[in-house]
């Protein structure tokens, strides 16, 4: 059982140019395979407690981070009373919402109701699962990632949809179907800009997809079309998290709460967790797909500058970019105002969905006469 | 959620040690309720204004304190700001705003209009004499409207109250109102008199002569 | 004669049975009294068609205070304070109001440090004014940053008027006769220095908000009202001058020292919300312009003529003057019977006319633009109720 | 125009109109509810006055002479003339031509003027109460209502 060694091995693979992916769940299966029965609950078991951990701790992270953030946009401070510089805010949050008197209206489809916060966590975890985040920090690695995430995804809009549903309430229900019309729209889009790094790298399978990327990151050597396939991808996810410029499911000052006006306590946590989980699994196949992943940023010719690069371990890279992309996020939400429904849908339907074809055609035209660097 | 803080006390009540360990999850509960006040988005009048320039502007930021994650929803709200007169219409629609807010839920009432109706009590067929009538309050803050300081003031207090006062096993203490006292050994005459000596600095008219003079005004 | 008294319950059954030309089912939603966009308690029954907006029935009453019978039993004096609970945002712009018709019918005369002085600080209002408004409609719009921006910038105006005034909010300044406290000996040094802090601070404003293409396209060719439809509707002030119709009481019945200086009146071109929303941008200028030619020569003399103890009576009659507020028109009108409290008063609000026209834009719009509507009118609650 | 002018022009259009002897600061016209609403009709559309704003419209209770005085203040952008029309109801049957379909304005202010006094307006669209509950009872603004939820300083 090689558990304890697992983190260092991460860190020293980070020196060598050739990356070999071990994901938990391939250690467990080879585990079983040697009648190792302690490894393979061990490693099952630290698979979950990955994902768990993974979405707690980015819960109060990023809750935190963007509560600061806008503080500071705003030329505020943010939380200071809480533990150093309002360290401990959001599990204060957390703590008082496990506590609250959780309220299930009476006209209120009661089963649906409780049902929709935990689909939403659910959708949230099981991207956690597959998402690489570093050679050997990844749960799962199916060889149909790609597909496997627009498919789970997709399940988010089905929480909506069922937490404004059976809310009985009229603007929850407004709010969710904005939801609904504005999330399955820009899926097309989000797919599209997928495929396109499906069709350069050649594969499905995330780690591959890294893989690809060891002599350059696409968002280098696609021309443009991957430049164009991450402008769309990052508009269509940004509407997909519902979050500003596209929050039109939950605009306070037009739906009071939208969809989820009639939650409160732990099952409000549950969408609020969600939402900022769901941030981080968009960074982070940003990241996958158009800037390498856990690969370090390296110039070619420039040894020296690249074994430094190359001393960083591929977890930090991850993490780093990602953070880069959720920054931006959260830039975006305290910036931009909110667009109408009808801009959003002929956004959409006029100019993101015609360009992503168009981009999809280049890039197949590309791939087949091997153009790309 | 029911089962943490009203059965399990219950259950584990003839066990021994129980003292101790809900001393101390009274503490980490009440710690996290104190730092997590997250008002309702309600304000009828001029004090809202104030209100929202509480949370709002830079110089006060109740971010500090956890409390500006203002919600729109009384469903996830645990602090509601009464700000501004409530008249008779408004004080059903109050009443249900303050039920559907999830327990614990704490009011603070803010201005001399939701503390007694303010200029309002005379003459008026339509102004409620304080939103206490309607909704249990918790802490009062006085002004016409309070400055923001004052508001911020309010929120420590209550949360001070939060901490202290309420806890698994006793609840309701806590709509017991809270009103600031006077530290020992200090009378109102020695804070009037420090208050008149920060006029007198820069003041162009003679204060204190100013002061003894002035009569209280008439009518209403 | 017999003339039918219906009921809110009668009239929202009556607007569903008209009968609709959509193939879907048109429903009703309540947004208020407790809404984020209504600013306040204002409370509208919207007939939605999908997102669409068919019917706006406005429902009032929220906050009504009888501030009107209260003044019947308040002296001159009293009214004042009671007016800076109405339009709390221009609470010096109304008490001048009841200051100007008191003073009109006692005769009072005042001098001219009095009116500068006076309108140096409403200037200073209106200015603060309008970057709540500004900052509320951005946060309206989605966008919550610039209401704190708004906020900030507020706040500093704010820390002018108190060290004069003694209040951050409702005033109680004017006052007929005169104005209650001299201004402070800082005040100019402070004025000057905020209006060199807030000339760029504006451009920047305008970077942030004006010039963000999201906002633009929620803005423009929404809400449009012709100048007919708005004189119909009563609507005054930024309302009225973005539909075209340059009024502005500042320049056609100049009072204080508006007649001895410069300034242009913003008015729009199509009367829609982008034109609502820049007059205010633009006012924010022509306001700074005021004050800067009046902050450096503002005469010598006394600042309050009558005692706050003396009696102050008004001659038998009727008197109305109005003033030009951050919003509009406040007019008061004040019957007299030659006592010391007014037989009947009544404030012609700016906000209350401007209301209804609401109930013109909204229909055939999504409930996108009924917030950016209700924005753009930029109402104040306490003051259509009163 | 002079008020002088004014008035008789006025007089000319609707000789029931005549200038109000009530102490006043604006030019006043005084008018029997039954001329009421070809006053105003004419008023808006005559092209000499086209007194296009209805400004104020208010009323006060006389309760001891027992009417209702309603007023309905006028303003032209034309001319920048202001118009004070005065009329008087009595207090136990007070009703009037509505003039919203003159100004739209009027339908809320005439329902203000409903609310607080109870005058009814005859070709009114909706009329009901503006800012108290449909089952208020009596109409506060009058001189004698009675409440009592109404305090007195001192009680």
């Amino acid at each position: 059982m090689d558990m304890l060694d697992f983190f260092p091995s991460s860190i020293l693979q980070a020196a060598d140019t050739s990356w070999q992916t071990v994901t938990i769940a391939q250690r467990a299966s080879s585990a079983f395979r040697d009648h190792d029965l302690s490894g393979t609950i061990g490693y099952l078991l630290l698979g979950l407690l990955f994902t768990a951990g993974l979405l707690t701790v980015l819960g109060l992270v990023l809750i935190y981070a963007e509560r600061k953030l806008a503080g500071h946009f705003q030329c505020r401070l943010g939380p200071m009373r809480v533990g150093w510089h309002g360290i401990l805010q959001s599990a204060a949050d957390g703590l008082k919402l496990l506590l609250k008197e959780d309220i299930v209206p009476e006209n209120a489809d009661k089963l649906l109701h409780l049902g929709a916060p935990v689909l939403s966590l659910m959708a949230t975890v099981l991207t956690l699962a597959i998402l690489p985040l570093s050679p050997t920090l990844q749960v799962v690695d199916l060889n149909i990632g790609v597909i496997y995430v627009t498919a789970v995804t997709s399940l988010g809009v089905l929480a909506i949809l069922i937490a404004g549903w059976s809310s009985n309430n009229k603007w929850s229900l407004l709010g969710a179907m904005r939801a609904g019309a504005q999330i399955i729209s820009y899926e097309l889009s989000a797919t599209l800009s997928l495929l396109v790094m499906v069709l350069l790298s050649g594969s499905l399978q995330l780690s591959e997809i890294i893989q690809s990327q060891s002599d350059g990151w696409w968002i280098w050597k696609s021309h443009l079309v991957g430049v164009i396939a991450f402008v769309t991808f990052l508009i269509s996810t940004t509407a997909e998290l519902n979050r500003t410029p596209f929050d039109l499911p939950e605009g306070e000052s037009e739906l009071t709460g939208g969809f989820h006006t009639e939650y409160s306590g732990l099952r409000f946590a549950f969408f609020f967790l969600a939402e900022f989980v769901n941030m981080f699994v968009a960074s982070a196949l940003i990241v996958t797909l158009f800037f390498g992943g856990w690969m370090p940023f390296y110039i070619g010719g420039w040894d020296g500058f690249n074994s430094i690069m190359g001393l960083i371990p591929p977890g930090i890279w991850f993490a780093g970019k990602s953070a880069f992309f959720i920054f931006l996020l959260m830039w975006f939400r305290w910036t931009f105002p909110r667009l109408r429904i009808d801009q959003l849908m002929s956004l959409e339907w006029k100019i993101l969905l015609p360009v992503g074809f168009i981009n999809i055609f280049l890039a197949a035209l590309i791939v087949l006469f091997e153009w790309h660097f | 959620m029911g089962l943490i803080t009203e059965k399990l006390p219950k259950m584990m009540a003839g066990m021994p040690g129980s003292d101790i360990i809900f001393t101390r999850m009274d503490a980490v509960i009440n710690w996290a309720r104190a730092n997590s006040l997250w008002p309702l988005t309600f304000g009828t009048s001029c004090c809202a204004i104030e209100m929202m320039m509480a949370p709002g502007a830079s110089r006060h930021d109740l971010a500090r304190f956890g409390a500006e994650v203002a919600r729109p929803s009384p469903r996830q709200a645990d602090m509601l700001i009464l700000a501004g007169t409530i008249v008779k219409r408004m004080a059903p629609r109050l009443r249900t705003l303050y039920e559907q807010m999830p327990e614990p839920r704490y009011v603070i009432a803010t201005g001399a209009c939701t503390i007694s109706g303010g200029p309002f009590i005379y003459h008026s067929y339509s102004t409620v004499r304080g939103a206490d009538t309607i909704i249990p309050v918790d802490v009062y803050v006085p002004g016409c409207p309070p400055r923001p300081e004052g508001l911020l003031y309010g929120l420590l207090t209550l949360q001070k109250m939060i901490r202290s006062g309420e806890t698994v096993r006793e609840p309701g203490i806590r709509h017991k109102p809270v009103t600031s006292e006077t530290p020992e050994g200090i009378t109102i005459e020695d804070i009037k008199s420090e208050m008149l000596a920060l006029l007198e600095k820069d003041a162009v008219v003679d204060v204190r002569k100013a002061a003894e003079q002035m009569e209280r005004p008439t009518g209403i | 004669m017999n003339v039918h008294v219906s009921t809110l319950d009668e009239k929202t059954r009556s607007s569903l049975a008209i009968e609709s030309h959509s193939e879907t089912e048109e429903y009703f939603i309540n947004m208020g009294p407790q809404h984020p966009s209504t600013h306040g308690v204002l409370r509208l029954i919207l007939k939605l068609d999908g997102e669409t907006v068919r019917e706006v029935i406005p429902v009032l009453g929220y906050i009504h205070r009888s501030i009107e019978k209260i003044s019947e039993y308040s002296t001159y004096r009293q009214i004042v304070h009671l007016t800076d609970r109405m339009d709390y945002l221009s609470a010096i712009m109304n008490n001048w109001a009841v200051a100007r018709t008191v003073e009109k019918a006692a005769e009072i005369e005042t001098n001219e440090r009095i009116e500068s002085i006076r309108t140096i600080v409403s200037e200073l209002e209106r200015i603060h004014s309008h970057q709540l408004g500004w900052g509320v409609l951005g946060m309206d719009m989605g966008a919550f940053t610039p209401f704190l921006y708004g906020f900030r910038d507020r706040e500093m105006i704010t820390d002018i008027l108190e060290e004069t005034i003694g209040a951050r909010l409702t005033m109680n300044y004017i006052q007929p006769g005169g104005v209650m406290f001299d201004i402070h000996p800082d005040f100019v040094r402070k004025v000057k220095e905020y209006l060199a802090y807030f000339k760029p601070k504006l451009d920047e404003y305008e970077d942030l908000l004006s010039g963000n293409p999201i906002l633009q396209q929620r803005l423009r060719n929404v809400g449009i009202m012709d100048a007919e439809t708005a004189l119909s509707m009563g609507a005054t002030g930024p309302v009225l001058r973005a539909s075209r119709v340059p009024y502005d009481l500042r320049k056609i019945e100049p009072y204080g020292m508006y007649g001895e200086v410069e300034f242009r009146v913003a008015i729009g071109t199509a009367g829609d919300c982008w034109d609502r929303y820049y007059v205010r941008i633009e006012e924010m200028r022509q306001s700074m312009r005021i004050i800067e030619q009046l902050i450096d020569n503002i005469p010598e003399g006394k600042f309050l003529l009558k005692k706050p103890a003396a009696k102050l009576t008004i001659p038998e009659g009727r008197h109305y003057s109005q003033i030009e507020t951050a919003r509009g028109v406040l007019g008061f009108y004040i019957v007299s019977e030659g006592k010391e409290t007014p037989y009947r008063a009544y404030f012609r609000t700016p906000n209350f006319h401007n209301l209804w026209s609401l109930t013109a834009m909204a229909p055939g719009g999504r409930v996108g633009d009924l917030v950016a509507i209700i924005s753009s009118l930029d109402l104040v609650i306490p003051d259509i109720d009163r | 125009m002079e008020s002088e002018e004014l008035f008789q022009y006025i007089a000319s259009l609707e000789a029931a109109a005549r200038p109000s002897e009530k102490p006043s600061d604006l030019p006043t016209i005084e008018v029997p509810p039954e001329h009421f609403l070809s006053l105003m009709q004419q008023l808006r559309e005559d092209p000499r006055l086209y007194f296009n704003m209805l400004q104020v419209h208010t009323a006060v209770d006389w309760v001891k002479k027992g009417i209702f005085e309603l007023l309905y203040q006028l303003y032209s952008t034309k001319d920048r003339q202001s118009l004070r029309v005065l009329v008087e109801l009595p207090r136990e049957n007070p009703v009037i031509a509505s003039v919203c379909s003159i100004w739209r304005i009027a339908e809320w202010q005439e329902r203000e003027v409903y609310d607080f006094f109870g005058v009814l307006y005859e070709g009114h669209p909706d009329l009901r109460r503006l800012f108290l509950e449909d089952d208020w009872k009596g109409f506060p603004m009058r001189k004698d209502y009675e409440d009592d939820f109404m305090l007195e300083p001192g009680q």
